[in-house]
């Protein structure tokens, strides 16, 4: 069987084509291709399966995952089961924005010319900066992009990231860093959070500073006074943000951020293992020109109508080619689109309330828990690192036994953290969840 | 038509959250924000015209035909979507320990093999998110892999046919680019590698077939002669479509190879992306590969992290896994027949081509592979017509334009990739239209610049665009985050790829 | 554009199919099919592409404000088809068995009490179809009723504003339509009910609030003289979006109600339906329902068919279930405040109707409950404008138009519903469109006789069509079935109900 | 908490409006609503649910269903578990087809008009038919509506039901028939099938006749001389078939039938515990006057563009009230929509080698199974009729236990069938499935 379904050619078709371009068969289109360089085989592949084998197949994968349909989740981390209203699968799946490209063609690309413009002021409002791109890959890669644009205002060659920055973006952007020719230096937190004066002498000489708020850890950083300590050594200071958290917390832009950064996923997409998602980045006017990806900015038509077009390209690969900001090309538009249709949902009244909902259920999570916290001191969002008292991978395990995985195991990413798991509660929790994982939880730990 | 925030209005709400009797929270005041942002504020109705209407506003494949060179804007089957929002995929934390997760590992190992035996090589990593972190992974790779040889070398060969990310790719990896030629067949000039090529070469990045749609005829030599001087070659997997199972990028020599699984697997374009830039490696370079790849030991699927040579990570998690699902399905519906999607896509291009010849000067005189390129220089020259002219009209007789002014080596290019997935008739009617423009070229070039006259609107201002930068709603007022004016695009900068 | 007939080309496939090696099926040859049907043959692209472009030439409540008369055209919420697509819904077979689909019985069970307390009654039929087969099922009942006593009796009242499927499905139950006028102040006129209801009466058939938008004074009248008379009432839900919460039909004396789940309860309408039209009645008409309904005992949910007196069956299985899982979680998103859906639906009309009342003129000048019906009359004296140029001219103003030519009562009449879901904006931009044709009938009345000229046609020619009767494809040929011709409808013939 | 996610009136708007009326509150609304028939309390309904909510709560009703997604089932007997292909679902989700009505303004309503001028070409040209209307509301009411057609095409006042024929089908027409005037002959089957000599018998001043093929137990009828023995006794010859039958069987327009009518759901709709899916009925060219339900013509507008719009329209109760044809208003467009995007898909090629498969399945099946067939002397196209021993209940709930579920028990429909299993395959069971099955009947049969 073949997926002729997929191809519109009828055999005639094919002939008379053929006849046409003057070669016998479809083989002679490739004589360009050297006799050494041909594969000369049939790819050695699983037989072709029909529509339904495909769904029967996959279906039969899917149902070997446990999601957060199938156990009650605590997990966190930096990617957040949080509620995704039907809305957003409705608009995504319109096929003139699901199977477009680039609007390089304005005339014929509006919706999602317009839809980005959107997109950048929502981000804009959210993190109070002026101007936003849409949209880099995830909230991981926008940290390397991050540093990109400090290396080239500040001119600098050093990086400084909190340890209470999410790990794998410390990750990326220590993979990134030796490219862009910077040096990377990593302040420890105290008792969950970063002391403002250990930063400000590591930020000496630094191009920029990254901090995260709330931190992995979930805890509410001191974020005015790092960005203050960033700043007075004449570094960029980048904040890391939850968008969902921004109903209740300061803007970083109103606290003396020069960028903004952050994961999408929580505000509109599905978590989907890991991907795709939307990573934003929003900055003060002074950067734009030298912020990655695309900008849509606003114009008029040649009959003076309103309308949108991708502006500033002169920043980018397909203008610039080795001079560019970046070599980002195809972005997460869609995804940045679902945030957009989200936040429109949940408008500033639903940001606020969701915001105190989680805070409210994370509060009640403290209290019921009956184990110690690791960073008791520290107010926190939606996330709690307690103490289980034995390897948290242990217990996690044997809490999945009973329906319930209880969160993340700390110990992945921090040493001396083995016991510490993160408890994750978003408004899909309920107090009558926390209830059943303090129970599991006495059981297994 | 109006932006959202012109359609707010104070306290409507759209939202719905579950309600439980707790105290309210308690945080620092200091941390406390001041001023709520200005989010839209609409009720469910409104908000599904609102996206309803921006959607009609636009042009997909399921609008029509979308012949955007280097971009395979092929059908994207439906089945894909519905696999890809299954609960056991969609609503899968990427935190779940293996044993909650072994169907997706699973999947991610299928098709990183599939992927190896379609790219000839040995070892592949799922994580970057699009081509051009593909090739920034391959080239830190590459890095890693003459450091851990000792080597420092720096120049990496970029053809003057190919894509902006490359030299991009290559001056954010820390390298530095060196140009090289086509020559008249349109191949890469070989004198001049052979010239240049010595001990500080990294390698060549290279498209092939390239951005003009011909498969390089020299490849064995090039290969000869990068591998010769001990250094690695790159194959920018964006023209994948036309030699699946045809000739693959490890037999012709390339050592990485990134696959972009929105072009030739299927992954919607979604307006800009995402995208899924997996990677493929010959075994010399696959103990660099990105954290984590997917490993099988037996019957169960794990993560596999223990690289120490590793480059590191360059996203979060395993990669964009809703696209791999999509992907994955795509790659199943052909299995071992994958070639008959490659052969198509060349049958559709050639035949277009030979319907276009008449009208459109061609650069290279030879047959095609899945896209090619045209020029509407003559058009320029004595009607005063341009590519971007040709485009727009096309936009009024109901096609998306193909991509215009790439490559860059073409002048007036006009770059047309049909894709497998097109019938003859769509063929037929595109190559009337542009057989229509061209006479409309002799006859009337002055309407021709009044086009497109169809659209929701006219031409519009890029300059004024980037002069006077209005990139957010203003509320009140419009913000102009220009400061000291911007340098414009010129009209003939590439759109399209 | 083109019927997909005329996009098939001999070869061309969609499908898949899964194979298996098994022998070739026999079959008795004198049944075997001879020639093949002429379905389309299109690939997959050109499929979506072909039902895409049908979908833009086409206008619904996404699209924008749809104002049709009776046929309440809400705001259909998302989570609706989300939840009606849950697999444990979508692909539950009607035949399994009690203990494998006890969530769809405890939904249908729940749906039943829900209705019944909106209603006001004591038991709730899911099974009939739409509103229509409601109407029948109900008259059924009554007949069934009736007959148990011993009664014969034919006549059923049916007012002059009534819907048309009201006295149709009075034929098609056998029995004789009696007609009723209304009064000046748009009630029944309760003389001509005392002087014609009797021992042969059956009931009436009655929309509270009518058609004209109006709650009907004498509800409580009406019910002692049909009642007196030991006949029965019949409530027409399709209005029951203005009094939910607010006036139940069992309260006002009715002994049967059909609830339009498509109008009051958010089905989408389809383009034309599904529908959903379950019954709720009085205890001593319970006897009679159609078989099954669903019990509980205790946890556990089943089909109850036990009832001898049963009319028997007037659909296959328990009903489209779908329907309800959509009515049900609208119903579950507004649980006891279901009142400030009415309220508000209330509320828009009459802030509507006061927006339109110095420009079109208003039969019966009361308040209105959730929909109101003005006339054209003035301007049709008066500049040879209709109420059809009206609606025609509204699609140029971006707007569906309402319903027109019904109620019978009314001449030139616009039935005008807004529903709760719209903005104020909308109806002031609404109101707007309708003030400014006033005046272009006054200043151009032959320009109006041009609408639509904004739409994909231009008005079509309805007598053309009942004429030369073309109502498939003809391949080759076009054959006309119409025989001799048929008599077309008139132009001010009602259009919306 | 309200629903005012529905809703689009502030506060503001509310007084605005309000004042704009001249009333001051929105009861001042209700006046005309007598005080003796007012509510006067709030309904008693359980508490109004988010949307996350509503979500939970669905699916745990969902989740109490074992649907074909969890168990391997083999029920058929009207509803057929076919495979819907995901195209199907896209279209109807378009909102301007989904949130659309009746296409009255046919200006604005193209999209559907044609959609349904092309289902009713489909549908013709599947049965053999004239003429075709969109729609009925499934394969049962199609038939109450054929008699009705019967009825006064002829004059004559009773109707012939084969045995044979969907026994919902034959109660849904005993349900209509008195307030018809008609009365109901129902005649035997012979081993399985109808034989035409006692059919004739019975025809005799019938006003129709209808039968089915396949019939309910799956077997193929002799249906040309069942037409034949109507039609000779100058009744209507009504054939309800299986549309997925018509790429092997001969369409009922080739044999005489007068009318065809049948349930479209195994054509393009989800199962759906029954509905809601779309009953099609297509009768021969003389017959159009007295059809039921919208008919789509073809005409042109003032330009003389091809258009579609409703027509025949004095057949309906808008205009004909009492005299109507039917009562019918809102029908099945969107599934029928469905179908013709299904029909479409499958093409003549396809729809035959469905039939080929599910045929072929059925073969398989039949020498398979271990038990006795009911109905040894017939050929049956999806479904066998296999006796098991005991009462077929029995064996449901213990094959059941094994996560099969082997069919339908006859005896819910026909007397002396108590130990009669109706087992149905399609093209989604494969002849591992039927290994399966038999293993599982050998256990417990
Ligand atoms: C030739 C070529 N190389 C590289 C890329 C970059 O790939 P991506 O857009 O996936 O980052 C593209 C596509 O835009 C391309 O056409
Ligand atoms: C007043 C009235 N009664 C009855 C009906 C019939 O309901 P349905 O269309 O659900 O059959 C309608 C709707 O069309 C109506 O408006």
């Amino acid at each position: 069987m073949s997926a002729a379904r997929y191809l519109s050619l009828t055999a005639a078709d094919r002939e008379e084509m053929l006849a046409a371009i003057g070669v016998e068969q479809v083989t002679g289109l490739f004589e360009q291709v050297p006799r050494g360089v041909r594969l000369g085989r049939e790819l050695d592949l699983e037989p072709a399966l029909s529509e339904q084998e495909i769904v029967d197949h996959l279906s039969a994968l899917a149902g070997r995952n446990v999601g957060t349909e199938r156990e009650l989740s605590f997990l966190g981390g930096g990617i957040y089961d949080h509620y995704v209203p039907a809305i957003v699968d409705m608009v995504l799946s319109r096929g003139e924005l699901l199977t477009a490209y680039t609007p390089y063609q304005p005339e014929v690309s509006q919706g999602v010319l317009q839809a980005i413009f959107e997109y950048q002021t929502v981000i804009c409002e959210l993190t109070g900066m002026d101007v936003s791109n849409a949209s880099g890959y995830d909230g991981t890669t926008v940290a390397a992009d991050a540093a990109f644009i400090a290396r080239h205002a500040t001119g600098r060659t050093k990086v400084v990231l909190a340890e209470t920055l999410n790990p794998q973006a410390r990750q990326v952007v220590k993979t990134y860093a030796p490219g862009f020719g910077l040096e990377v230096v990593e302040v420890p937190h105290d008792g969950g959070v970063i002391d403002p004066d250990r930063l400000a002498a590591a930020s000496v000489g630094a191009a920029a500073v990254f901090f995260q708020q709330p931190n992995f850890f979930g805890c509410l950083e001191p974020a005015p006074e790092l960005a203050s300590a960033a700043a007075e050594a004449g570094a960029l200071p980048v904040a890391h943000v939850d968008p969902l958290s921004l109903g209740l917390l300061e803007a970083p832009g109103n606290y003396g951020a020069a960028i903004a950064i952050g994961e999408g996923q929580g505000a509109g997409n599905h978590m989907s293992f890991g991907g795709p998602h939307y990573g934003f980045l929003a900055a003060r006017a002074d950067l734009i020109r030298r912020m990655p990806g695309r900008i849509v900015g606003e114009t008029t038509d040649v009959q003076g109508r309103r309308g949108y077009v991708l502006t500033l390209q002169t920043r980018e690969q397909h203008i610039r080619r080795e001079k560019a900001t970046s070599n980002i090309t195809t972005n997460q538009t869609l995804l940045a689109l679902g945030g957009l249709v989200y936040l429109s949902w949940l408008g500033p009244q639903g940001l606020r309330e969701l915001g105190e909902t989680c805070m409210g259920l994370v509060q009640y999570a403290r209290h019921r828990l009956g184990h110690p916290l690791a960073f008791p001191d520290q107010a926190t969002f939606k996330e709690i690192a307690i103490r289980v008292g034995r390897p948290a991978r242990d217990v996690i395990a044997a809490a999945r036994e009973r329906g319930v995985n209880p969160g993340y195991a700390l110990g992945r990413d921090y040493e001396g953290m083995d016991d510490v798991l993160l408890v994750c509660v978003t408004e899909k929790r309920s107090p009558g969840d926390i209830d059943r994982l303090a129970e599991v939880l006495e059981d297994v730990a | 038509m109006k932006l959202i925030f012109e359609k707010s209005r104070p306290g409507r709400t759209a939202f719905s959250l579950p309600r439980h009797d707790l105290p309210a929270p308690q945080m620092p005041e200091s941390l406390r924000r001041e001023r709520p942002p200005r989010l839209p504020e609409l009720a469910e109705p409104e908000i599904v015209r609102h996206f309803t209407e921006l959607s009609t506003r636009n042009y997909g494949v399921d609008t029509g035909f979308y012949p955007l060179g280097s971009c395979t804007m092929k059908h994207n089957p439906r089945v894909n979507e519905r696999v890809a929002a299954l609960q056991g995929f969609r609503d899968l934390h990427p935190n779940q320990v293996e044993e909650g997760a072994q169907g997706a590992l699973e999947l991610m190992w299928r098709l990183q093999e599939i992927l190896a035996e379609i790219a000839g090589l040995d070892a592949v990593s799922l994580q970057p998110a699009a081509g051009s972190q593909g090739e920034l992974t391959g080239l830190m790779l590459m890095r890693a892999y003459f450091e851990d040889r000792g080597e420092t070398r720096r120049k990496v060969f970029i053809p003057d046919t190919a894509h902006g990310t490359n030299p991009a790719s290559v001056t954010m990896a820390g390298y530095e680019v060196v140009g090289v030629s086509t020559d008249p067949r349109g191949n890469v000039d070989l004198d001049e590698l052979r010239a240049k090529v010595d001990e500080e070469t990294v390698g060549l990045m290279l498209t092939n077939p390239s951005t003009l749609g011909l498969f390089d005829e020299g490849i064995e030599e090039i290969q000869r002669i990068f591998h010769d001087a001990g250094a690695l070659l790159y194959y920018d997997g964006a023209n994948l479509n036309a030699v699946c199972g045809i000739s693959r990028p490890g037999d012709m020599g390339f050592d990485v190879v990134h696959f972009n699984l929105h072009k030739t697997f299927s992954q919607p374009h979604g307006g800009g992306g995402p995208g899924g830039g997996p990677i493929a490696v010959r075994s010399n370079l696959e103990p660099y590969l990105p954290v984590p790849t997917v490993a099988r030991d037996g019957d169960r699927f794990r993560w596999h992290d223990a690289r120490p040579k590793s480059i590191g990570r360059v996203r979060a998690f395993g990669g964009p896994f809703g696209v791999f699902v999509r992907s994955y399905a795509y790659l199943r519906a052909y299995g071992p027949q994958l070639r008959e999607m490659s052969e198509t896509a060349v049958l559709n291009a050639n035949y277009l081509l030979a319907r276009l010849r008449d009208d459109y000067e061609l650069p290279y005189d030879r047959l095609c592979m899945h896209e090619f390129v045209v020029s509407a220089r003559a058009l320029k020259r004595e009607h005063g017509v341009t590519a971007l002219d040709v485009a727009k009209r096309l936009i009024d007789h109901g096609f998306h334009p193909p991509t215009v002014y790439f490559p860059l080596v073409v002048p007036e290019a006009l770059m047309i990739e049909p894709t497998e997935t097109e019938a003859k008739e769509t063929l037929d009617a595109f190559a009337d239209a542009m057989a229509d423009i061209a006479r409309e070229a002799v006859d009337d070039p002055e309407a021709l610049k009044h086009a497109p006259t169809n659209a929701v609107v006219g031409r519009l201002d890029e300059v004024k665009a980037a002069r006077r930068v209005v990139v957010r709603y203003g509320f009140e007022e419009h913000p102009d985050l220009g400061g000291e004016a911007s340098e414009p695009v010129t009209a003939d900068a590439p759109k399209g790829v």
